[in-house]
């Protein structure tokens, strides 16, 4: 099934949801109860250090962002192996996000250099498969930028919904 | 295996948008959960004894809970399940507070999101080892970055309590701001007088080794084993010479800015910033300085008694150990002339920034405490202050309270009509009044009352000069009408900044720090004095805005924690951290390529067979080099590749 | 004096001199219509090793893994110019002892596809000749064709960089004309194809593709810079990186995984395309992942001794992202 | 992209010399533009104080006259830019407001016509090397300042001034023309605006402050760019000073006078002869000081030269004598050994 046909679908359904309930949460209200396709499934992966905590005083601020992403910590972006955000699309994730310290704020002082150029490589990668660029993301938010995660995961949702449910065909 | 699990209502926080009782109800239908239940408040001590039961009762040999965010409590519950007889880390936290009931207000969709949490956490428990932390000699001596009163405060509270202590200040004398005010409110007393003696027992005490006109160059090492590269200045002085006599400073023919009087009045080429400096010793501001510009003079060196100048010094740096830092870089005031036009870019003499009308008050100061306008010399009849300039404004980037400028400014006020005589009129422009510490409130009404200061509520839109005076134009918003004053001498209340440059130490130290450079404390109430890099420690303007009594409360306050730290001879370090499973080791050595702090060696398996192996005490756990490995046979424990695909798994599960 | 001459010649010295234990380069098959990999180990022998253009084999991937014992064998190993980047590829991480290898480079002016050919036989090849740019084949039936040689190059020799070895202790015979490099930017028109087709039918073609792959291993097997062997995480089932279910998506990871382990390493020598025995264009990956590499980092991998894979170095100054 | 020029009403009549030395201005740094067809009134002050779409719509049918010349609009009057541009950024950013305005034009506004006022325009499009390069007069003893009043500077958002207290576009304009600007705080003070009309004596103490802040910069006179601000400070200074008792004589120039100026062109093209405050006799002052300056300058010059030159002679004998003596030297030491030798014979 091809994505154009999805992002419709899809795109009417968010259309119909969105006035029903706080902007946060008007992708997954129709979830299995109330029919309709299914809210789209988004992996995040964070350093510990930076957005972990930045998520955290995102929370502490009560800033409302979709209920779309399940945050998965570790100690760095330096110990993101490429093949989690494959791995995930493989398991059938509609959208992956990465974010860890802002580069110079690495806790371990040089695990984000590291990662930048993988991440880099790994978004070419990930569209030269197919996967539009929407569904892949990688980003920097600190532990102070409680707003700023807010906007990022705000945007990036928004991003997948438009695409709707992924079909994955390879990968 | 055995896995229970907790969910915590958290009183209403996460109860009110999660349905935690059906969460817990679920949970129990996961494969190897044998126990769940929901909790009122888990951290609470008949929470925590719920699980340390369960543990007992049930068998438990994996504890999950489901509450706030594991920078909250993860700790609070590691020592519940060790006393529950479990190892600590058989243990893990899935976040429904901060990650979900306080971001969402659909009840379903909150319960869903949080279920998923408690799935994935589970999946992550079943990956879960035991792990037995590490112990590593603690170096106990410390560094103490910034000689300001929160510097002095911690060094001196440090050195009592029989500690090595090791100051480095980035002018060439310690006492930072605090020495360059005149006064200190609420009490009117000398700030000076009260300081001066501090800086002297710092330079006296036994343990306190004072490196002045120095900088932290590199941070390198973990708590208890610092290794810090100090980078000393070249001041064209040897200091072991020089007596501070000043003599060179008078017959100096070059002028210079003087940081010290805020620019009020240059200073020499070569200069001692004020005659109660500690360490008291000359430097030459080579840049201003007519040997170094245009290659004659060299007066200081044919007068100097001790023949101390030397123009070949070189900046040198020295290596140094130790097991904690404290960070206590303070403040700089808001360069308002850059943002604020209205009141003239600086442009107009007799409009001065707060600290200069410090210097301008301080018999020590410039003027021998005369207070004058710059633009004739005459004294003022009528002073206007104007309070948040570069704080509480938006438009400027400076949304913050800067904390002090309400109570520095009644105190200048006050010390104006000490100064002036009672007659001087004398404005306070405010939005409001914030004078919470002990006797403040009482102080700025002595000063309205007694003093007579008038206060005006509401902001100055113009500053210009018309006749010879300050124009003054702005709005009380009592009155709800334009008021204009013109002013002899307009001071404005510049707001605080952290100090420059602390953006690059925080990276250097690792530690994180807000959009404005402020050091980030470890937990705004329960760790305020630490950071989330353990070892470092944070005093004074360097965290927030504030004043001298906070500032010293929080210094003793750091110090206590220091001593506390440092009181254990050995250190038990995280083990969480990266292990090599050598049997698959293909000894490519990409491990050691990327690892920031040098963990991963060659050892010698077999005879000539080299694999990768990793010294406990030096890895931090970062897991850079588990990323790196292409055979994946280095494993980062507590955050092993299985456990984070199967969160992944888990998550994606439905 | 031909380059084959030379081998022979620089072989002989070699294995007479004690140099070396033993030469790997490639001698022909059962008949003369194909070439495979030759350890000559007695003077005596040199004289099966041979250089045509059926010479594909990239025989650094006989040294990788460190070393074949006895340990302290020393062997000598003839490489073409793309061979020698993965032999620098295997330097640079010091993943092969230096001090126990003797190149010869064989500058190449490109390797025929021996597919293309078969393409064109109903019957199978016994004997491949070549003659100033043009390739003989005569088949088991006796029909023969002869073809341009250009017509049937490899894709990767056609887009060749460096024909001539970027490390050799001796070579043989005179380099050949190279491309311009300094001024010139490579060439990706290979997967240009493939990279202007929409996402969807870029899914449905992988899809397609990989549903042949039968995991065998050949690609990683035969690829100089995979060292793994054995231990290869595609196999590893703790952590399980790759699950053992065979399908399109888990192909592709399975594929992919190979990508980032050989990535800043891999010179596109397209070894693996050839061993893939169900011919799964697997140069639409490594190729395009050195086309990133090189727009994000004008880099080349296994062209300086003296440089670090990309993605185990960083650069401050890196500008990616925000 | 070719450019409207809007008018408007003052510059018709009232200041009908801002109108002209603009035309004059453009056409000697060389812009193309022509006049927006069938123009109406921008709405000025009344209008959007009575209803918000109207006056929107007033002002949107402009831009739709606009756009059949280009996608520029240049409106020099402050207030006719602050309301087509008010307009321009309501209408553009919302595609549904823009079908409410529609619904009222007889005919829609389509385009997407950016407006600018003058120093905007010149700053983006010409720049200051260019009126640099083309300054033919030497202004560099006309003291003025720029007075920018409420309408061209604020808020920045909209005018793309980089700050709303400290406006600088007319000041870089001025600067690049090579007159002497002179810093002020007084650049975005009220002129008194209309209150001029009903309320004089406010008027007549806002704008008499002005007067006296240029004045008590060292200015000699002021530099507008709106028609209100110049009927206030320049048509009622006589006013003003009867009302307060001052005597300023200030000239208050419009920008494009004194870079019509600058530029070479004469007092009447840019018709120095409609100011209320004669500015012709500062003007001539200026330029004459100017000369004299720099006729001394040159005279200075001059002599440093003939010094020089005179040092660089004395230079050459002082050689020529140097050489001669080597030469003596030099014979002597040549002399010497003969004599030894003749010893040595004897």
């Amino acid at each position: 099934m091809a994505e154009e046909t999805q992002t419709s679908q899809a795109g009417a359904q968010a259309a119909g949801a969105a006035p029903s309930a706080a902007p946060g949460d008007s992708p997954t209200v129709g979830t299995a109860a109330s029919g309709g396709p299914r809210p789209v499934k988004i992996i995040g992966i964070v350093c510990n250090w930076c957005s972990y905590a930045g998520a955290d005083t995102a929370g502490v601020g009560r800033f409302r962002q979709p209920a779309n992403i399940r945050l998965v910590r570790v100690p760095c972006t330096g110990r993101v192996d490429p093949l989690f955000a494959l791995k995930a699309f493989e398991k059938g994730a509609d959208g992956v996000l990465i974010s860890g310290c802002h580069p110079g704020d690495c806790h371990y002082s040089e695990g984000n250099y590291y990662a930048r150029r993988k991440f880099e490589l790994l978004e070419r990668m990930i569209h030269h498969l197919g996967i539009p660029k929407e569904r892949f993301q990688w980003t920097w938010v600190s532990a102070s930028e409680g707003q700023r995660w807010q906007q990022v995961v705000t945007d990036f949702v928004a991003g997948v919904e438009k695409l709707g449910p992924r079909k994955g065909r390879a990968l | 295996m055995r896995i229970g699990v907790f969910v915590c209502h958290c009183g209403t926080n996460i109860a009110a948008t999660v349905d935690v009782v059906s969460v817990a109800k679920r949970a129990l239908g996961l494969k190897d959960v044998v126990h769940a239940e929901d909790i009122m408040y888990t951290c609470a001590e008949p929470g925590q004894a719920a699980i340390r039961k369960a543990i007992e009762d049930k068998k438990l040999d994996r504890v999950v809970v489901a509450a706030c965010s594991p920078h909250m409590h993860e700790m609070t519950f590691r020592r519940c399940v060790d006393n529950g007889g479990l190892n600590p880390y058989l243990f893990e936290m899935a976040n429904i507070r901060e990650h979900c009931s306080w971001i969402h207000t659909d009840i379903p969709v909150a319960t869903e999101k949080a279920w998923d949490l408690v799935k994935m956490a589970v999946a992550k428990a079943r990956r879960l080892e035991p792990l037995w932390s590490n112990e590593v000699e603690v170096n106990k001596d410390v560094l103490v970055i910034g000689g300001g009163v929160a510097g002095i405060q911690a060094a001196l509270d440090l050195a009592d309590a029989g500690l090595k202590v090791t100051i480095v200040e980035r002018e060439t004398t310690i006492g930072g701001v605090m020495a360059k005010l005149d006064k200190t409110f609420p009490t009117i007393d000398c700030s000076a007088c009260i300081l001066t003696p501090r800086m002297v027992d710092c330079a006296q005490h036994e343990n306190i080794d004072v490196m002045a006109y120095c900088e932290v160059d590199r941070v390198s090492g973990y708590v208890g084993n610092f290794t810090v590269d100090v980078r000393k200045k070249a001041a064209m002085v040897d200091w072991t010479k020089c007596v501070g006599c000043e003599i060179c400073v008078q017959k100096c023919p070059a002028k210079a800015p003087d940081t010290f009087n805020v620019g009020l009045e240059p200073t020499k080429a070569i200069y001692i910033p004020f005659p109660q400096a500690v360490p008291k010793r000359a430097a030459i501001q080579v840049e201003h300085c007519r040997w170094f510009t245009q290659g004659k003079c060299r007066v200081c060196e044919k007068v100097c008694p001790a023949d101390a100048v030397d123009y070949e010094q070189k900046e040198e740096t020295v290596q140094k150990r130790f097991g904690a830092i404290v960070v206590a870089t303070g403040l700089e005031v808001f360069p308002w002339e850059e943002y604020y036009h209205e009141y003239g870019s600086g442009k107009i003499k007799d409009v001065i920034s707060g600290l200069q009308y410090e210097r301008m008050l301080s018999a020590s100061g410039p003027y021998g405490g005369h207070v004058h306008r710059l633009s004739n010399g005459e004294g003022p009849k009528t002073v206007v202050f104007i309070q948040c300039v570069g704080s509480r404004d938006d438009s400027v980037g400076r949304p913050y309270c800067s904390s002090v400028c309400c109570m520095y400014t009644a105190k200048q006020a006050l010390l104006t009509k000490d100064h002036c005589g009672m007659d001087t009129e004398v404005y306070v422009f405010y939005i409001d009044i914030r004078a919470t510490g002990k006797g403040y409130e009482e102080f700025v009404k002595r000063v309205q009352t007694e003093f007579g200061v008038k206060y005006v509520r509401g902001r100055v839109s113009k500053l210009y000069e018309e006749e010879g005076k300050v124009m003054v134009r702005g709005f009380d918003t009592l009155l709800g009408e334009q008021v204009e004053i013109a002013a002899d001498l307009v001071v404005l209340a510049s707001g605080i900044m952290a100090a420059n440059g602390a953006k690059e130490l925080a990276q250097k130290l690792s530690v994180s720090y807000d959009e404005f450079g402020f050091f980030k404390e470890g937990h705004p109430k329960l760790r305020p004095v630490e950071t989330n890099t353990a070892g470092v420690f944070l005093a004074g303007a360097c965290q927030a805005p504030k004043d001298i009594p906070a500032t010293v409360a929080q210094a003793s306050a750091t110090a206590s924690k220091v001593i506390g730290l440092l009181a254990n001879d050995k250190l038990k370090t995280s083990p969480m951290i990266a292990i090599v499973g050598q049997k698959d080791c293909v000894s490519c050595w990409k491990c050691i390529d990327v690892c920031p702090f040098g963990a991963p060696e060659r050892q010698e398996v077999r005879p000539g067979e080299l694999k990768s192996h990793v010294i406990e005490t030096v890895c931090q756990g970062c897991g850079v080099c588990v990323a790196t490995c292409p055979v994946n046979c280095i494993s980062l424990k507590g955050f092993s590749t299985d456990a984070v695909l199967d969160q992944i798994e888990e998550a994606l599960l439905s | 004096m031909s380059r084959q001459d030379h081998i022979r010649e620089f072989a002989t010295a070699a294995l007479a001199a004690g140099r070396v234990d033993y030469v790997i380069g490639w001698k022909y098959g059962y008949n003369q219509s194909e070439v495979v990999p030759a350890f000559v180990k007695d003077p005596a022998d040199v004289d099966q090793l041979v250089w045509n253009p059926l010479c594909h084999h990239n025989l650094v991937t006989f040294l990788k893994r460190k070393m074949p014992d006895p340990l302290d064998a020393k062997i000598g190993v003839c490489v073409k110019g793309c061979d020698s980047r993965t032999l620098v590829a295997l330097l640079q991480e010091e993943l092969v002892d230096k001090d126990r290898i003797y190149v010869i480079g064989v500058p190449c002016d490109g390797v025929v596809d021996r597919r293309k050919l078969e393409k064109e036989f109903a019957d199978e090849m016994i004997h491949i000749s070549f003659s100033d740019g043009k390739v003989g084949v005569t088949t088991r039936n006796g029909e023969t064709k002869e073809f341009d040689k250009d017509a049937v190059l490899l894709d990767v020799c056609r887009l060749c960089r460096y024909p001539n070895p970027v490390y050799a202790d001796d070579t043989a015979g005179p380099p050949v004309a190279e491309p311009d490099r300094k001024h010139t930017a490579p060439d990706w028109t290979d997967i240009a194809e493939y990279e202007n087709l929409s996402d969807d039918d870029k899914q449905a073609l992988l899809e397609q593709i990989y549903a042949t792959c039968i995991r065998c291993f050949a690609c990683i097997n035969v690829c100089p810079v995979c060292f793994c062997w054995d231990k290869c995480v595609n196999r590893s089932r703790q952590p399980e990186l790759v699950s053992q279910k065979v399908g399109p998506k888990e192909n592709l990871l399975f594929q992919m995984v190979h990508m980032f382990h050989v990535a800043g390493r891999c010179p596109s020598c397209g070894a693996c395309d050839r061993a893939c025995p169900v011919e799964i264009p697997l140069y639409l990956l490594h190729r395009k992942m050195n086309k990133e590499l090189y727009d994000m980092f004008a880099f080349e991998p296994g062209v300086k001794l003296d440089e670090k894979p990309v993605l185990q170095v960083f650069d401050i100054k890196d500008q990616f992202g925000e | 992209m070719s450019l409207a020029y809007y008018p408007g009403c003052s510059l018709l009549h009232s200041s009908a010399e801002f109108d002209r030395s603009t035309r004059k201005v453009l056409a000697a740094l060389g812009v193309e533009y022509k006049d927006v067809p069938d123009w109406t009134c921008c709405g000025s002050t009344p209008a959007h104080m009575m209803d918000h779409l109207l006056a929107q719509s007033l002002a949107a049918r402009n831009l739709r006259q606009a756009a059949e010349v280009g996608d520029q609009l240049l409106a020099p009057c402050a207030s006719c830019y602050q309301r087509q541009k008010n307009a321009e950024i309501e209408i553009h950013k919302s595609d549904a407001f823009r079908a409410q305005v529609n619904a009222v034009l007889d005919k829609p506004y389509t385009g997407h016509v950016i407006v600018y006022a003058l120093p905007e325009y010149l700053m983006k499009f010409v720049g200051e090397e260019k009126i640099a390069s083309l300054v033919k007069a030497d202004l560099s003893q006309l003291k003025v300042v720029p007075y920018y009043g409420c309408l061209l500077g604020r808020p920045s958002e909209l005018t793309g001034e980089c700050d709303n207290e400290q406006p600088m576009m007319m000041d870089m304009l001025l600067e690049a023309a090579g007159v002497d600007v002179k810093w002020w705080n007084y650049k975005t003070e009220c002129c008194g605006a209309s209150g001029g009309m009903p309320k004089m004596e406010i008027q007549r103490r806002l704008s008499g402050k002005v007067l006296g802040q240029a004045r008590a910069a060292g200015a000699d006179a002021v530099v507008v760019c709106c028609p209100l601000c110049h009927v206030n400070l320049d048509l009622k200074q006589s006013q003003i000073n009867s009302y307060l008792g001052t005597d300023y004589e200030m000239p208050i120039l419009y920008l494009p006078q004194v870079l019509g100026l600058a530029l070479g062109l004469s007092a009447d093209d840019v018709m120095l002869g409609k100011n209320m405050v004669d500015p012709a006799p500062l003007i001539k002052k200026a330029v004459a000081e100017a000369a004299r300056m720099k006729a001394e300058e040159e005279k200075k010059a001059a002599e440093k030269a003939a010094k020089a030159a005179a040092r660089e002679a004395e230079a050459a004998d002082a050689e020529v004598a140097a050489a001669a003596q080597v030469a003596a030297a030099a014979q002597v030491a040549a002399g010497a050994p003969e004599d030894g030798v003749a010893e040595a014979k004897s």
